[in-house]
């Protein structure tokens, strides 16, 4: 299974497009007719098929097998939602046409947002961020510019997050001159109300917090946290990244979350693409919406119209602008798609599913792997830490590279950052019974052969995949980032 | 519910394996003044063929680019895209694949970010590029930072020029950051002096060629004023098709290329996704954000791929990351390399050909129609048309006839008082009939 | 030419290898007077885009069923296939592949054509079935070949109410291979005397059912005459949808049961590729046509799957073969048997109780316009119509007015005498507005 | 890599497709509702994904590597050929729609007969033959029905065919009550004109001849082989399997050839599709054109028309209807879509292309592997006899199960008879010679392993593929041609 660079493979005069030259014609490049070289090669239509069908089984998809990655939400991806996304009425209209010929378009919008106002019972949303991190960047920017309207932005530099929150979460806040302050979890894996209260001081502008969170638990007692930082004048900034666990169980708009960002990426199953591309819409709480960005969708009296002008009327205290034109819109059109597949009904139930799911997971292994946290159920993900392996001589990521050998996507591992050597597994609601238990019967086996002592087939795992373990420091010291013309070869006789 | 595997059976054997009653005592965490039972205001289940319908009414209820004559450009271009493209993505271990994390088993999504990478460098003809951003847009708000981190000076200098939506995202996250922008007005008319506002303060002068109006922009002289003043160029393209026919910003002096990759291998999408360029010189690599593919070779001495200097990033680096980007446009990235891989350096240069033939053409046939003149010197497939009166009216005059004739620079500047001027591109998917009806409608509607 | 690898230097490296100048002299066999050396009416090559225009102008003048109330049947159903069934079938695996006879490396295409002759078996509720014919008309001219082959007899006959397409490809077949037919007259209005011509110089008799006009044909009488005579009953269906519902001929004492398994999976495609579906009693199974995959076990014991019984084929029997096919429809039987596996027992039966449920509600509105009846007693999904005078005119007037109203039973059987009968389907695709739209048309144009 | 039969994985009340009941209504069944039991499982969609994906690794295709499969015609499957003959236009039309409502599709079909009309320079063609050995069919009923027509169908009752055709030429004119008589090949490998004229006679009524023929000749004498048989009263079949070495280099109307099948499949790319569909439309000459098969294409004043019914005017002659509706248009837009992509100058260079590998890989491997009747260029097929693994112990089949590991289909063995032990080798025109290089390189390896004596690395080949060599002789001896539920276990305690 070896397959050349196309920079190995091509060739400079061929190509896998036929163009035809243009009449000859006076060129309007003035100065800047390009002169540089430029070492592209092509490749004809066959070879770059076979290019990339190869590469790509050397990939592992959800469509190979379970892919339990935690925090990552790795479930089924409809083809039906591909298909809508290429209708040509959304694929292929322009972001600047005129907006009375993309009526459609705006009606899709507003669905979607219709949607993701149901469930979470907020007051707005903000559509244009392109993932998670960008969502959360913009709500932690409507937080900011509320205070500022408030007058107390200058005195609130201070952002609280929990330990085990993901690195999006003080990266953001870092990122528009926030101060991170850590809050330590408790014994049972969640939030304490009381280390909120005392982390809490005029100059917190705001709490994130992942719930359910990353530990696999719903804080129990996020209304009172909820209630201290507003107490405190803080808002409250929520991480939607497992928001999978509780659609249509709970409405975080009544438990006094201000701002949170949904990961249709993860929650409505656009696909993950190999690392993208994601989309973040931000749920706004009534005292945010006025600092949504712009473009706004707005219904008038004419029918939907997009406010794309900061300056404009009624979006006076907006935040500004996210990014160029109005969003994901391929990803809305998958996500709404997902969502009125499954309705009221099926949203609830994939929900129910995806917990009973984890749930049960942890029930059949627990015997053998050592679950923190046990004492309280799990929401969608089954947290395990390295305590079952001492004395094995092996590690967490041992453990991940078996499973790989065994047919399986390893779990999410170190991570949340609170327990030692962190397994996390998510097996979402796409999973039949049957592939759970062969799942349950590969990890139970691992475990068993780990406190026999079986070290080798851990040490060397994965034998059978495309590569086996890769030399990342040698990547990190001396970074190749791109491929060069190798130096000709010295002469043999030299 | 086609998507859910489990049957009843299969819950109650479950939940009796767990030891719990029912589901609801998984839920018990939950306040229970808080749970919810129903979602009254949404709709049950739907079959495949009524969601089909629904949002094909919704899809019908749009005009299509490519049911009419388009020449809107400004920051996402139409080209056609291959067949080969669409399919080879769609290939379930690249559409339904994690972020490469586990390097064993993602060496298809590795292998093809390097060879991203390096064509991207390529193309800017800059040193390393990295696996890809949200967008044009975001890319440039990024360099902006990045440029920040690498002077160790907080102030941008914006070119006039800089799309307005470009310029807006760089100033919304400078203005969060508390970093100071200068940004210059729009010079639609003549060359603009970008050279006086730089100096020991300034970290970075973002400059865009084409730029939004379709100059093409000759960035030496800037970038030498920048490197004296010590400061870098930023320098901003919109349509990557250009490149194969103008001048690299990498050869000009540039320090960070960003750019829209859009228009290789991704569809108009109404905005998004798009993908993000991004490129730098070798020795700012560790500035950079964004993922970064690298060789490196298998405990059995093959070569192979990783991530790497993921120090850089926010899931090893947290607050002191160079980003807080996490999931990017792979996918997107994937369909920018395909392409490019399809056309290589001669398909390229004969599609950047064919663009610009196509609108020097459409420039020389709207030129002619009486009281519109077009205001540029030079450019590639996109030009800016002065008429007479609203731009906008114009543009909606022309939608009334069924052509989608470009976009009034008012609506991306509403308060700049530039309200008669309109970009107009020309791709290789208008034909001569569509060039000509243009200024056929044009005349009439004026 | 983008699909042509090879460069002019390759070229020439590969003629210098071989040893000879140019590649006309690899041509040198054929006649210098006979070759060719243009083709001047054929035009050059063209780009995808102008491909992509050529083609679509032509598709732009057909009206797609989805697009208008559509009722037509007659051997050709339009059901909701789901997006997963097209989307795998383009794998390039499936989609790229040979036949199957190097089953180490086809285990993919073997195994779905095991699956899939369970599957028709267990339809049809007989013991075996093969993986694949053309379609079904040509299935059931193969089917008659076969029960020649069986009973030694050279003679079939033919129901009346068997589709006028199935009737001519057999009675083509058969008169070619100098073989007797008796093709009974057609019988809309009542039951059929099938039994009084089958004597024991007939090989089989061959039925319908849901016959053409829609009736459901009670077989068991028919099997049992034929098998007193030493004939088979050859049991034919157009809609395999319908066996969801409907007992199998298998039930019935059918010998041989071929039909079109178009109506599963596959899309309409004015007319092919279909697929054929051929299943017969185990006792007969050496004197089936086709291809057979089978189960074994490989080297190391492992279950594996082969094409089997290959000693009937022409590939190895030549003149001796049991039939001439070789190939036939595995992609077609591919998407048949992807749908079969989303449906499932459940899913099929749905699908088929919510045809009939639209059948019925169609006929119900359809019988109310006055003049106008529904002959049958009994039917699934179609059902036939009794207009005042001609049905292909009442046909072509409905489609005037944007309703493809179904098939005047006169276009499959000109000279049948029956120009007042149209046969009308309605499936899971119509909705009520569209009954109730052709229910209204049809009393304007009436 | 295992994956179980969907009646192991799968449950009766699983369904991944979801329909609504209908309201209740009185159903009209008749006596007919369904009592009999419907086993079938199902699988709900993830479940379906999975399993399907999984199936598909174990295949190989075009897309994979070099498809050497002489006489196939394994080529580049463009992928916008899928795109067009999808377009709803074309995939969403009923074949019993009125004709004024497919007038593009009768359009297209009338496009793709001028460009088969012009490539051969025949009169007539018949689109609806379903597949080559349907085509064949179609073409040797014209010939019987010319017969009749002219009052010698009585008499002439044989057909030649040489022993190097397909097995379809004898199977077919078999089919319809021919007696078959063989022509042997001389020493070129090619049929002499004298061997076929001392077979004429006047109970001939047909020659089928391949040409280029199975062994990868053009028959030179063709010319004078089709004058013998028409000297002698009977027409010339020209079995099109290999009309893809001749594209725009001679038109088979001027060698003479009544009659000939065109493999849309093979020739013009659409894909094989795991065997099929195909299409095989006939091209007749003026002599045959008359006894064309009924639905015809004639153009009318009134624009084109389909002729369906065999009674009708122009039709008296039709030798009668080969299938239900007119063809395989799928197949047909496909074909359209490859041919206007190469247009003329591209079919030309990809026959030349296409011959000019065969003979280049032939030249590469002459030294080492035994090549009959090399003294003539090759057409697009290189031939090979087992002549050069004499003594090693190892067979054809041996070579080409270890072909397989590494990373190859077999090409054609035992095909043509005519050679002892023959391999067939047809790259096309689809492969780079990087690929050529590449698979010149394995098969010398192999060649020299063999005369090595390294019998192991032939005969339990192959090692790497999805299964070893598989027992054909089980599968035949009582054949397990569906699943069965297994017999429910023995009680232990029994």
């Amino acid at each position: 299974l070896e397959e050349g660079l196309i920079f190995e493979i091509g060739r400079m005069e061929v190509t896998g497009v036929d163009i035809a030259e243009p009449a000859p014609f006076r060129d309007r490049l003035g100065t800047q007719a390009r002169t540089a070289p430029l070492d592209l090669p092509g490749l004809s239509e066959p070879e770059a098929m076979r290019h990339y069908v190869r590469l790509s089984r050397m990939n592992y998809g959800i469509d190979s097998g379970l892919f339990p990655l935690g925090s990552c939400t790795m479930k089924h991806n409809p083809r039906l939602n591909e298909k809508m996304a290429r209708l040509p009425g959304f694929a292929d209209i322009h972001p600047l046409q005129p907006q009375s010929t993309v009526k459609g378009a705006l009606g899709l919008m507003a669905e979607l947002s219709r949607y993701l106002l149901e469930l979470t019972g907020m007051q707005a949303v903000a559509l244009t961020p392109k993932a998670g991190a960008h969502g959360e960047l913009c709500g932690m920017m409507a937080i900011k510019a509320a205070h500022a309207a408030r007058g107390d932005g200058a005195t609130r530099h201070v952002v609280l997050v929990p330990e085990s929150a993901h690195g999006t979460n003080p990266a953001t806040a870092a990122l528009i001159g926030y101060q991170v302050r850590a809050i330590p979890a408790r014994a049972d894996g969640t939030v304490d109300p009381e280390a909120v209260k005392s982390a809490l001081g005029p100059e917190v502008a705001a709490l994130m917090l992942t719930n359910p969170n990353t530990c696999g638990l719903f804080e129990r007692d996020v209304v009172a946290i909820a209630e201290a930082v507003h107490d405190a004048g803080a808002y409250f900034y929520s991480d939607g990244a497992n928001f999978n666990a509780i659609l249509g169980k709970v409405r975080i708009a009544d438990l006094g979350v201000d701002a949170m960002h949904i990961n249709l990426h993860k929650t409505f199953s656009t696909p993950h693409g190999g690392g993208g591309p994601g989309a973040g819409p931000v749920v706004l709480s009534d005292a945010l919406a006025p600092f949504a960005p712009v473009p706004a969708l707005v219904a008038t009296a004419d029918g939907l119209v997009l406010v794309e002008d900061e300056g404009a009327d009624g979006t006076e205290l907006a935040l500004g602008r996210m990014s160029a034109f109005h969003g994901q819109m391929g990803m809305f059109v998958r996500a709404l798609a997902w969502m009125l597949s499954h309705g009221a009904d099926g949203m609830r139930q994939a929900s129910e599913d995806a917990v009973l799911s984890a749930n049960y997971i942890r029930a059949c292994l627990m015997d053998l792997m050592s679950a923190p946290f046990a004492e309280r159920p799990a929401m969608h993900e089954a947290l395990f830490d390295d305590t079952w392996l001492a004395g094995t001589g092996l590690t967490t990521l041992d453990v991940a590279k078996a499973l790989i050998d065994e047919g399986y996507h390893p779990m999410t591992v170190y991570f949340p950052l609170v327990v030692h050597g962190a397994m996390l597994i998510e097996p979402t609601e796409s999973e039949s019974k049957a592939s759970l238990d062969l799942f349950i019967a590969a990890l139970r086996d691992l475990a068993m052969a780990a406190k026999a002592g079986d070290k080798e087939r851990f040490l060397g795992a994965p034998y059978y995949a495309p590569r086996r373990r890769l030399d990342e420091t040698r990547a990190a010291r001396a970074p190749v980032l791109r491929w060069t013309k190798p130096a000709p070869v010295a002469d043999a006789a030299e | 519910m086609r998507y859910l595997p489990l049957t009843p059976e299969d819950r109650a054997e479950m939940l009796a394996r767990i030891g719990v009653a029912c589901v609801d005592e998984l839920f018990a965490d939950i306040p229970a003044d808080k749970r919810e039972t129903a979602l009254p205001h949404l709709a049950l289940h739907k079959s495949e063929l009524e969601v089909e319908r629904a949002l094909a009414r919704l899809a019908g209820q749009n005009v299509p680019a490519g049911s009419v004559p388009f020449f809107v450009g400004a920051g996402a271009y139409r080209h056609h895209v291959p067949a080969t493209v669409d399919h080879l993505i769609q290939r379930s271990e690249f559409l339904t694949s994690y972020t490469p994390y586990q390097p064993e088993i993602a060496q298809g999504t590795l292998q093809y970010l390097f060879e991203f990478q390096t064509q991207v460098a390529e193309l800017t003809t800059m040193e390393v590029a990295n696996a890809s951003m949200y967008d044009g847009s975001t890319a440039a708000g990024e360099a902006v930072l990045m440029a920040h981190r690498v002077t160790k000076r907080r102030k941008a200098v914006l070119a006039g020029n800089l799309h307005p939506h470009y310029r807006a995202t760089i100033e919304t996250l400078s203005r969060y950051a508390a970093d100071a922008v200068v940004a210059l007005p729009p010079a639609p008319f003549g060359e603009e002096d970008l050279i006086t506002p730089i100096d020991d303060t300034v970290s970075c002068v973002v400059v865009q060629s084409p730029d939004v109006f379709g100059n093409l922009v000759d960035l030496k002289p800037i970038a030498e004023a920048a490197h004296k003043a010590g400061a870098l160029l930023v320098a901003v393209f919109t349509e990557a098709v250009a490149l194969g026919l103008i001048e690299p910003p990498g050869a000009q002096g540039a320090d960070i290329v960003v750019g829209e990759g859009q228009s290789i291998g991704n569809a108009l999408n109404f905005g998004g996704p798009y993908v993000g360029l991004f490129a730098t010189r070798q020795k700012f690599v560790r500035q950079m954000p964004g993922r970064l593919a690298g060789e490196t070779v298998d405990a059995e001495g093959r070569r192979g791929f990783v991530l790497t200097l993921s120090t850089r990033e926010q899931h090893i680096r947290r607050e002191k990351a160079t980003s807080n980007i996490c999931t990017n446009s792979g996918l997107c990235a994937l369909a920018f390399t395909i392409h490019m891989s399809l056309l290589g350096k001669t398909g390229l240069t004969r599609l950047a050909r064919g663009n610009h033939a196509a609108a020097c053409d459409l420039a020389d046939r709207l030129a002619a129609v009486k009281g519109v003149s077009v205001i540029n010197d030079s450019f590639f497939n996109e030009f800016t048309l002065r008429v007479p009166g609203s731009a906008a009216d114009v543009v909606e005059k022309l939608a009334a006839r069924g052509i989608l004739g470009g976009v009034p620079y008012s609506r991306l500047a509403p308060r700049s008082g530039l309200d008669d001027l309109i970009l107009v591109a020309a791709t290789e998917t208008t034909t001569e009939d569509d060039r000509a009806a243009y200024a056929a409608a044009l005349k009439e509607v004026l």
